[in-house]
């Protein structure tokens, strides 16, 4: 999420300006923690399918571990393009 | 208290919540983006923890196409009064 | 969403009327954002499934379109299905 | 504030909060329902922009069986306190 | 949900206490009304296949009974196994 | 309002705030998890009412595996500043 979503500003008296980036903080803080447990479950959903033990074995970890590390990457690479369409900056094909 | 001659308390109330409903869809279309295209363009046994050039330059073009659906049902919507 | 759901508000003072119109409107507009982002995901899922260039080509527009539309139809059906059970109409078979 | 015999502030709190959930959830479980028979009933290949015959009867039908559904588990639940 | 999750109050004023209560019933009732949702959703989706009738018969009434019982006592032992794990009962495997 | 030394009222909104967002986090995680472990370990022909002993170790276990995934997670963003 990006502050600038909020735009203009400047005409607020400082006290609503506060509140509003207090209600930024809570809102990114609640994404953030969302994001979170999407990414727990996603990955849990596609690398553990076997219920035989109650420890998560070797293969499970490592997959877990790089379909975190891939969705945080994957995340990234979205919020770029999706900043670039925000600001309307045209590319070709 | 609303004094001068700026917004009421009430008034204030409305833009807060609006902003915050504008953040809110933001954030929402942001999320749906992500999961949508991760399911197009991400291979699901995990085998590395790069994203590989397909997958790379998947991203790129799903990112654009969501984009453009959004901007086409965007308009289909902004025809119908009832939305 | 129906603001009779809302049942009788003639007791209340003329504020908490306004305020509860409020909180409503304000459901409405979310309500509304909602489900403009879960439509564009599901026709974008439905109809887009190559990616070997970044616009739609003239087949995956008319999904799109023939979609939404579809959508739109089926949602204010069940709206007016919903409406009617809400209100306990009971219809034969 | 609260000097007359009417509800205190915090009461009022307290039923705006339950008006507000009341809401949410007919809304949640109109978005549901929509989702679920527009699964159920609908040709996925979008042939067309209008809804035919068939898909119209398989609407009412699923609308009224999803609303039998919840008034089902709703009786479930009403017999459990833990709920 | 657990009220023991709001870690100590003892040092809040009487006030904010009941505020913090509150909320966590605002909280437990949403919470409530969307496992409701869910749940009817779920059994429905399972359970209801045929849209030749406008009434559930005998074989679908049943299976969402079943359903929802199976759910209901799914989520009452995951949230006992939860609760544990919470509070940091270790168990052999 | 804050005359004594005690947080302000601003403070204090934060406060409940962050209460707030750290209860409904909890609730999602359990709502995902009691989800997840549905789909994983119970038979959907729904033949009976009752958890059979399979589904029971398959559910204990699941949890654990559940939280266990929710902590590896957990570790790998804490080393990223940027989450």
């Amino acid at each position: 999420m990006d502050k600038s979503m909020l735009g203009d500003l400047d005409g607020l008296p400082e006290e609503d300006k506060m509140r509003m980036a207090a209600m930024v903080d809570q809102l990114q803080i609640r994404d953030s923690l969302r994001m979170y447990n999407s990414l727990v479950e996603r990955c849990f959903t596609d690398c553990v399918d076997t219920f035989r033990r109650k420890t998560l074995d070797k293969q499970e970890e490592s997959c877990v571990r790089r379909c975190a590390e891939k969705f945080l990457k994957h995340s990234m690479r979205v919020g770029m393009r999706f900043a670039e369409l925000n600001q309307g900056v045209a590319t070709p094909d | 208290m609303a004094a001068k001659g700026g917004p009421s308390n009430f008034e204030k109330e409305q833009m807060f919540g609006m902003a915050e409903k504008e953040m809110e869809y933001r954030v929402d279309l942001f999320n749906r983006l992500t999961h949508a295209c991760f399911n197009k363009c991400i291979e699901k046994r995990y085998k590395e923890a790069e994203l590989n050039m397909g997958e790379n330059s998947c991203i790129d073009r799903c990112v654009s196409k969501y984009w453009q659906v959004t901007n086409l049902v965007g308009q289909m919507l902004g025809n119908r009064p009832q939305m």
